[in-house]
């Protein structure tokens, strides 16, 4: 090779694969066992009923506690599949716009949108019927679904709602004659 | 010629012509130059080294599957590197470097100056080098795609693949897309506009048959992979459902519109190297090629066939079974013109006079292993008997004999034979010979036990598997093998570092070989001819042996030095009658700023930033502005 | 038609019954500038049904079983049939556009409010939303301080498992007590002069999703209340309590064994596939009968001459159908019981293993028609499905099923066996989304009740015109959560227009006189004596029509969009006043209560249809009172 | 763990051997396995000819060349024969037998005797047993009973992803794609316990997605369908009444069913009757108080990145949930 040029270019690309293969591999999908920041503690659970009593409960005791899966992509997919297979989107809709639960993708936080205080919401319940699922969800769980509801109406929401056309709505019935 | 500028005072030719046609030093030669010389060496040494990247990622993923219930990767480290392995093997190694024996030999062979599109050329190479940068710029930031090479959704949709890794997969083989396309273009109007006086169409080396193949393969094949990147990339971020059922879509979109890419794309990484043992065999037998003309349709056969063959990857998919009857018939068809072109070498060995040389061990391993390879093809072809087969090691093993045996073995090949050309140094015979041996004993005892592990049921992508289903013996024995293969290639490259600088100096002939490129210096003067020739047989420099009759006429000719510009003939397509002069364009920045601008775009793509990605495009237009700008000189002319 | 652009080219089979209706639609529509006499209009109908005057004298009194005196409202519907019907004939068709408020009262629950006043002893009473605030007006000084108030100790969590809005539909008077259910499943008896609590009775449990919004009847010293929830995986019940005591006579369930659902010897339902034995559990996968919905929570109604109650049951819990194989009964199914020991005398099924979610619990109407020249004891009912159902009240024999909105899940009704002939590609299942299924959840026309008029012998309902995509998916059960697996986008029908107020002549089985309207038309109707029919819009328009004609007479913009049902009364003055309440809600107007419009799926779907009400509309707690000058 | 994996893939397969396909129990797979025994030998003897070719070829003595004349005859006929006729007989022969084959097994001769719905999850498989009247219908995972000798017919797609249902001595593989439902169909030759694998890669834990079919006489097959009708027993002993409390109460019941408690999860497999399974998560564990406790207690130690949370308890409470989950039978 008559110029010098290859060799340097080898060796700029060497450098990338050597650090393709020191990867970090951060945020793998199943997350480790223990949960960090999970030190908190829960209110009592009511045991009349087997069903989840929906309800207040006392509030629980928070430090500023920051969610451990903040921006960690695989735990919000995974927050989106517990939305949707533990009822979340019965009250709240399947994209989070609200029915008989409020819509969680508006800008009003009835409780507080600090995700501390989103964890207690899910983990304590509400007043007006916002079940307690502290009792029967993990934190690692409660923490993925805190994670997804910050996701919601930003860039990083998995499986964004479907846009549906404008449909043709009538924008004034037919009158028999020009209205005024 | 109307006008005819001063010759420069007192040079001979050859010095006016190296003056006009040598790189220009500094920044604008490293960064600027179109001397397909140039970008053929580049082509070369960085495919090898994502060959050699490749190669660590599947070591790596041997050693971890030596025995069972191994614990050296997690799932997810495991599933990155074998999808690196795959993507990297396939789609950044195999095309590349037998782009990279193209550009450097296809204006040698034909008698040019240049390639048609000089600087389309030096843009090829410089979208291939940052695509692969872009690709494995996913590991700086721990998100390496993970979804296998062929990427099946719904598994690769943002649903089970959140965070950036199929995202990097998506757009970094659009990028690729780019320079494979840029260079498909640019060998076929080579080929068919650049030829020497009298290289009619049936007088090309069966090299560019391969070639010329695989650029047609290429336009019509990359599309789909364009199309199915964009859709997969939409439905990941923007929120469309191409592939989603749910929203009208359907997951089998995605793998017909992958395989009938894939399938064309496997001939098109074998095919030329196919052609670079039907044009060097010949050289080691001292006779032509038998059955030149069968050899030749059968690649263009190939070719096309390989358009109709692709749901053989799919016969598991639950498609009716007369479908699938259609395709595997078509499976079964697409044999035979392989089967010519393996008899067609073995005839040419039969009948000549073989000088056993590394490149000629290495032809004679490629055509063992393409067998193998081909016939082990076959048991998969049968519909019925795939469904056992599919998706299980005995694939595996399939996909290493046809990629390793029909690719890689001639591009060593290829090395030994035109290293003298490419460096004017001979590679050492000895340590060749230990290369040879150690590459193709390992590759035999590494990958042949990958057919038993496959019919002993192991599914493949597994990253480990349970004791006591029998398939440890094969593992073992197939991750030693790997290693010694992976010895085989570390000579290969202490050779090739060993016989630069103290290589025996080769003449411009060191084989006695019968085409063009042999018939200038070693290395090649910038401007590869002195004259341009005129070609009167298939075997320009064996003619007064052969009694096939023609005259190639090599030391008169066209120099083409007066204006003191780059240029070259340009010749009728098929019976390549000289027609006019082509200017070739000077070294330029353009290629390279605008691969950046790409490249750039890309990034915000990726980042789902518009303004990145519309500044990306704003330069994009503008320097593409830049490059079509008619130059000064050629305003002086129209006036 | 939802953007044609978008869609296929509609297939052939009902593009006749499209043009058709594109013709009939710009010949209808209210058009009248406001208070004035409406000039006459060219009554428009499909075929020229001439009503001849003669038929009912105004003002003469007919028999409506149940019902009090003409100037008094003592029942939901006014009479056991809930027919809707005043003989008050002082408003007319010549003097209606001369209407004015007369007062107004405020119940200080912004949320929906469905349901009715009632008038009697010169005394107005008044159910709000949850938490179910009862008032008691004095008629004679409407102005002045309120008779009694009384505000019942609602349990707050009952609001979390409300599915469609914290609603009340109205309560009953009975023997000098006001009988009203608390949305979290107690029904009350107040002694109708003081205010003071007779009685209370317990009968679900929220913490199983349970609630109770329906409207109790009350027949013979006997209250008939159900529940709903069917939405959260309830399993619904009809019960009978004491007037006097509130002690729970009898209660039948609507799904699980015989012995449950009081099916015992004098069960004979006309058709032979609804006979066999426990088919409230064979017809589902093991236990989810226990999950079965087909909750109450519409009206009960009841014919004194054949001793018979009517009420119909709701959806069969889950929405996806894939987790329930088999004909779920006794869901979307109308029941006629023996009011006094609960014995179910027959039954029959609208939408067996139903797979959009009609529930059937709109009123079915008792009343004496005239078919095919033989005189016939009918029942009719106008369902969700699309088709109006008329039974033979005694055999529970489907006398005629006729299309009365457009309708694409299924082509008709088979006669022989009552059930629907399905279109297999409207069928939903599991992770596919099925689209364009007209009419949407909420039906042709949901829980708003019809009015039938003696004299002119049709029937006025409010409707609605909504087509939907509609996804099943795998859910869990988790009592007290909603049991759904469903995701729905409703948009608008073919037409455009989402709602509709229409006359139907039940003999002829076709509509009279159709006015379409801009939102789904979520007021019961009312029809008078003097051929006055009043409706209301859901952007706030109260609406008074000639009965005959469908002219709009008179109209007036409320506050807030309707979805309460009207009923007029004699003030002491001895003028007729006409009342409504004026609160937008319900699952309709769910999207007004501040539910984001980009999420299409919200409120099970409602909110992709109504995006734009809250540019017309927004949340109120009005009673309005309508009088002539 | 090595020693618990080992046992687990027994556990499995029933028996030492590989899963190999070359010989089959099944009416499909001994018909694969004997297109596939044809197959491998028309390669082998390609490659063994060919090679000795090549071999000769290179290594024959030629008598030495007179003059550097070169000529350029002679070698076309090796075309003609070798890449042209000989390999078109040998592949047409084999395509015709293997289209015979495809065709003999794409369908049961006889009418399936029954149908079974499996729906691929990531990394499990959800198995349905609709019965004659949906009262019989059930929901059980990962193990598939089946009557010997009769075809079965499979009703497949998948939830999320796309699995391969593989059962290599039973069938060759079909795939169960989301939003699509394909129909395959397995037929026993002789009782037995058989490997399952998922064929297609889907996700972290794919090399861990196995599954068994047990194929056993048709009167033993029926109790069993029987003893999987019916809903969980009560538990007998005291402990395992406490566990049942844990169950219920705790995370395990918000992904897990259990017929006849208030727990129906659908996010994991059914646990009706966990006991009367030989191993559990997919095939990696044989069915053993300790095993159980260890994956509960932490599942991502045995497979990482499974979508199974570690559920926080105490020691007494881990027992006593694993005390009830041994007497699901």
């Amino acid at each position: 090779m008559s110029s010098r040029f290859p060799e340097r270019l080898g060796l700029a690309a060497a450098v990338g694969l050597a650090i393709a293969l020191a990867g970090c591999t951060r945020g793998a999908q199943g997350g480790e066992g223990g949960v960090p920041g999970g030190g908190l503690t829960r209110g009592e659970q009511s045991d009349t009923v087997p069903g989840v009593q929906p309800g207040i409960v006392p509030e629980v005791v928070l430090g500023h506690v920051s969610n451990p899966y903040a921006d960690d992509a695989g735990a919000i997919a995974t927050g989106r599949q517990l939305f949707v297979g533990f009822n979340c989107s019965g009250c709240h809709a399947a994209y989070g716009g609200g029915g008989m639960g409020p819509s969680l993708r508006d800008s009003l936080w009835i409780y507080g949108k600090r995700d501390a205080q989103i964890f207690s919401s899910i983990a304590e319940g509400r007043a007006y019927g916002m079940p307690a699922w502290g009792a029967r969800l993990p934190d690692e769980l409660i923490w993925r679904l805190v994670a997804y509801v910050k996701s919601l109406g930003t860039e990083a929401e998995p499986e964004k709602p479907p846009r549906h056309a404008a449909d043709k709505v009538m924008k004034a019935p037919k009158p028999r004659r020009a209205e005024g | 010629m109307a006008t005819t500028a001063p010759a420069i005072p007192g040079r001979a030719p050859d010095e006016r012509l190296h003056q006009i046609w040598e790189t220009k030093p500094g920044l604008l030669g490293i960064l600027g130059t179109v001397d397909h010389k140039e970008i053929g060496r580049r082509y070369l040494v960085t495919s090898f080294l994502f060959l050699i990247a490749g190669g660590l990622e599947a070591v790596v993923m041997r050693l971890q599957l030596t025995r069972s219930d191994l614990r050296l990767l997690q799932p997810e480290q495991y599933n990155q590197l074998f999808t690196m392995h795959g993507v990297t093997m396939i789609f950044w190694y195999a095309a590349p470097v037998l782009s990279g024996f193209s550009n450097f030999l296809w204006p040698l062979l034909i008698g040019a100056r240049d390639m048609a599109f000089p600087r389309l050329n030096a843009y090829s190479y410089w979208t291939f080098l940052l695509s692969g940068i872009f690709l494995y710029s996913s590991a700086l930031v721990g998100q390496v795609p993970d979804g296998g090479w062929f990427a099946y959704v719904p598994l690769t949709r943002d649903a089970f693949s959140p965070g950036l890794n199929m995202d990097f997969y998506a757009l970094g083989l659009v990028f690729l897309t780019i320079s494979t396309t840029a260079g498909a273009i640019n060998f076929i109007v080579t080929l068919f506009k650049l030829r020497a006086p009298g290289m009619s169409i049936n007088r090309i080396p069966l090299f560019m048959w391969g070639t010329l193949t695989n650029s047609f393969s290429v336009l019509f094949a990359l599309p789909a992979l364009t199309v199915a990147c964009v859709m997969l990339y939409l439905d990941r971020g923007v929120g469309t459902r191409f592939f989603d059922p749910g929203g009208g879509g359907h997951p089998l979109l995605w793998q017909h519109l992958f395989w009938i890419f894939g399938h064309p794309w496997v001939y098109i990484i074998v095919l030329p190297a196919m052609g670079i043992v039907s044009h060097a065999l010949p050289t080691f037998c001292r006779r032509p090629l038998v059955g030149y003309t069968t050899v030749a349709l059968a690649t263009v056969t190939t070719g096309i066939l390989g358009f109709g063959v692709w749901v053989h990857h799919m016969f598991a998919t639950g498609l009716p079974p007369l479908a699938t009857s259609f395709f595997s018939a078509a499976s079964f068809a697409i044999t035979i013109p392989s089967a010519i072109a393996v008899f067609a070498w073995i005839a040419t060995i039969w009948t000549g006079r073989p000088v056993v040389r590394t490149p000629f061990l290495f032809m004679v391993g490629f055509i063992v292993l393409f067998v193998i390879g081909g016939v082990s093809g076959v048991a998969t072809a049968a519909a019925a008997f795939d469904q056992q087969l599919t998706d299980t090691y005995f694939v595996v093993a399939h996909i290493h004999y046809v990629l390793i045996g029909i690719n890689l073995f001639p591009v060593v090949a290829g090395i030994y034979y035109w290293f003298p050309k490419i460096t004017g140094r001979m590679m050492s015979e000895r340590l060749g010979r230990w290369n040879f041996w150690t590459m193709f004993l390992g590759f035999n005892l590494g990958f042949f036990p990958m057919h038993i592990a496959g019919l002993l049921g192991m599914p493949r992508r597994i990253y480990t598997y349970p004791a006591g289903l029998g398939w440890d013996t094969v593992n073992l024995i197939t991750t030693i093998g790997s290693f010694v293969f992976a010895a085989g290639v570390l000579l290969l490259v202490i050779n090739v570092i060993y016989s630069r600088r103290r290589g025996l100096p080769a003449g411009p002939n060191p084989w006695d070989a019968y085409s063009l490129e042999w018939a200038t210096s070693s290395p090649p003067p910038p401007y590869n001819f002195a004259v341009i020739p005129t070609v009167g047989s298939r075997h320009p420099l064996w003619e007064e042996r052969l009694d096939e009759g023609g005259r190639s006429i090599l030391s008169e000719g066209p120099a083409l030095d007066e204006k003191g510009e780059k240029e070259t003939v340009e010749s009728s397509p098929l019976d390549s009658r000289l027609t006019d002069v082509l200017r070739m364009p000077e070294d330029t920045y353009y290629p390279f700023l605008h691969a950046l601008a790409v490249m750039l775009t890309f990034y915000g793509l990726l980042l789902r930033s518009h303004r990145v990605a519309g500044v990306g495009l704003l330069l994009v237009a503008l320097l593409t502005a830049g490059w079509l700008w008619p130059a000064r000189r050629e305003l002086r002319e129209e006036e | 038609m939802r953007g044609l652009a978008s869609r296929r080219p509609p297939p052939i089979r009902w593009i006749a019954p499209a043009i058709l209706l594109a013709l009939l639609a710009p010949l209808q529509g209210c058009g009248d500038r406001g208070p004035e006499p409406a000039p006459a209009e060219r009554r428009v109908s499909t075929q020229a049904a001439t009503v001849d005057e003669s038929r009912a004298p105004a003002g003469e009194l007919v028999d409506q079983p149940g019902a009090p005196s003409p100037g008094e409202w003592t029942l939901p519907g006014r009479d056991y049939a809930g027919t809707r019907y005043s003989p008050l004939d002082q408003i007319t068709t010549r003097n209606a556009g001369d209407l004015r408020v007369a007062w107004t009262f405020s119940t200080g629950i912004p949320r929906g409010h469905e349901g009715q006043p009632l008038v009697v002893n010169n005394t107005m009473y008044l159910v709000s939303p949850h938490p179910n605030i009862v008032y008691a007006i004095d008629l004679r000084n409407p102005g002045g301080p309120l008779k009694w108030k009384y505000h019942p100790p609602t349990d707050p969590a009952a609001r979390g498992v409300a599915c469609c809005d914290v609603v009340n539909r109205g309560a009953s008077y009975a023997d000098g007590k006001i009988v009203f259910n608390r949305l979290d499943n107690v029904t009350v008896a107040l002694d109708a002069e003081s205010g003071k609590v007779d009685w209370e009775t317990k009968l679900g449990d929220i913490s199983r999703g349970e609630t109770m919004t329906m409207a109790p009847l009350v027949v013979d010293g006997r209250v008939f209340v159900g529940n709903s929830g069917g939405e959260m995986g309830v399993r619904g019940w009809l019960t009978a309590l004491d007037l006097g005591s509130g002690k729970v006579l009898w209660q039948a369930y609507n799904s699980g064994p015989d012995k449950d659902v009081l099916i015992g010897p004098r069960f004979k339902p006309y058709y032979d596939w609804l006979k066999g034995e426990d088919l409230g559990v064979k017809s589902w996968p093991p236990d989810q009968w226990k999950r079965g919905g087909s909750t109450v929570w519409g009206w009960v109604t009841y014919d004194p001459e054949l001793d018979l109650l009517f009420y119909g049951t709701a959806n069969p819990g889950v929405w996806n159908p894939d987790m329930r194989p088999g004909d779920n009964l006794w869901s979307t199914a109308v029941f006629a019981r023996d009011p006094a020991t609960g014995e179910a005398i027959w039954a029959s099924v609208t939408t067996p293993h139903d797979e959009w979610d009609y529930d059937n619990i709109n009123e079915h109407i008792p009343v004496d028609l005239v078919i095919d020249g033989k005189p016939r004891k009918a029942l009719l009912q106008f369902g969700r499905t699309g088709f109006v159902y008329l039974y033979d009240r005694a055999t529970g024999q489907l006398l005629s099923a006729p299309m009365y909105q457009h309708t694409n899940w299924a082509t008709g009704i088979d006669m022989k066996t009552a059930r629907p002939m399905e279109v297999p590609e409207k069928k939903t299942h599991e992770g596919v989304n099925v689209t364009n299924i007209c009419p949407a959840s909420t039906g042709a026309r949901d829980q708003q009740p019809a009015a039938y008029s003696f004299r002119t012998r049709l029937f006025y309902s409010p409707g609605t015109n909504l087509c939907m995509d509609y996804k099943a998916g795998r859910t869990a059960y988790i009592a007290g959560t909603p049991y759904l697996g469903a995701e729905v986008v409703m948009y608008a029908g073919p037409g455009g227009h989402r709602g509709e107020f229409f006359a139907w002549d039940p003999v002829a089985g076709k509509k009279v006189w159709a006015i379409p309207e801009r939102f789904p038309v979520w007021t019961g109707a009312l029809v008078t004596a003097g051929d006055v029919a009043f409706y209301g819009t859901m952007d706030g328009w109260v609406k008074a029509v000639d009965a005959r004609t469908g002219a709009v007479l008179w109209k007036f913009k409320a506050g807030s969009g309707l979805i309460g049902n009207f009923m007029t009364y004699l003030g002491p003055d001895g003028k007729q006043y006409v009342a409504v309440y004026a609160g937008v809600g319900g699952w309709a107007g769910a999207v007004a209560l501040g539910l984001s419009p980009e999420d299409p799926t919200g409120a099970l779907g409602f909110v992709n249809a109504m995006k734009d009400l809250p540019d017309y509309t927004a949340p109120g707690n009005t009673l309005y009172v309508f009088a002539l000058p | 763990m090595r020693s618990l994996r080992a046992a687990a893939a027994l556990a499995l397969t029933g028996c030492g051997a590989s899963p190999t396909y070359l010989r089959g129990s099944g009416y499909v797979a001994d018909r694969l396995a004997t297109l596939g025994w044809g197959l491998l030998a028309i390669a082998a003897a390609v490659v063994v000819v060919i090679g000795l070719l090549v071999l000769a070829a290179v290594l024959r003595r030629r008598p030495p060349a007179s003059t550097d004349r070169m000529s350029s005859a002679g070698g076309l006929s090796w075309i003609v024969i070798g890449g042209i006729v000989v390999p078109a007989v040998i592949l047409l022969g084999s395509m015709v037998y293997s289209l015979r084959v495809l065709a003999a097994t794409d369908r049961p001769e006889a009418k399936p005797a029954l149908a079974i719905q499996v729906i691929g999850h990531r990394w499990w498989w959800e198995v349905r047993y609709p019965g004659s009247s949906p009262q019989e219908t059930f929901t059980t995972a990962n193990e598939i009973h089946v009557p010997v000798g009769l075809p079965v017919q499979l009703e497949l797609t998948a939830a999320d992803v796309i699995h391969s249902f593989w059962i290599p001595q039973l069938a060759g593989k079909t795939d169960l794609i989301p939003g699509q439902r394909n129909v395959a169909w397995i037929e026993a030759d002789t009782a037995g316990r058989y490997w399952g694998h998922c064929g297609e890669y889907c996700g972290l834990q794919h090399a861990n997605m196995m599954m068994a079919v047990v194929a056993e006489a048709p009167a033993e097959f029926s109790r069993w369908l029987e003893a999987q009708r019916r809903p969980a027993p009560t538990p007998s002993l005291p402990a395992a009444l406490a566990g049942r409390a844990v169950f219920t109460r705790t995370a395990c019941a918000m992904c897990h069913t259990v017929r006849g408690t208030e727990a129906s999860g659908v996010l994991g497999p059914d646990l009706t009757h966990l006991a009367s399974r030989r191993s559990i998560a997919a095939g990696a564990l044989t069915n053993s108080h300790g095993n159980l406790a260890g994956w509960i207690a932490n599942p991502q130690a045995l497979k990482p990145g499974v979508l199974m949370p570690a559920v926080p308890l105490q020691p007494d409470e881990l027992h006593a949930l694993v005390s009830y989950l041994r007497d699901l039978r």
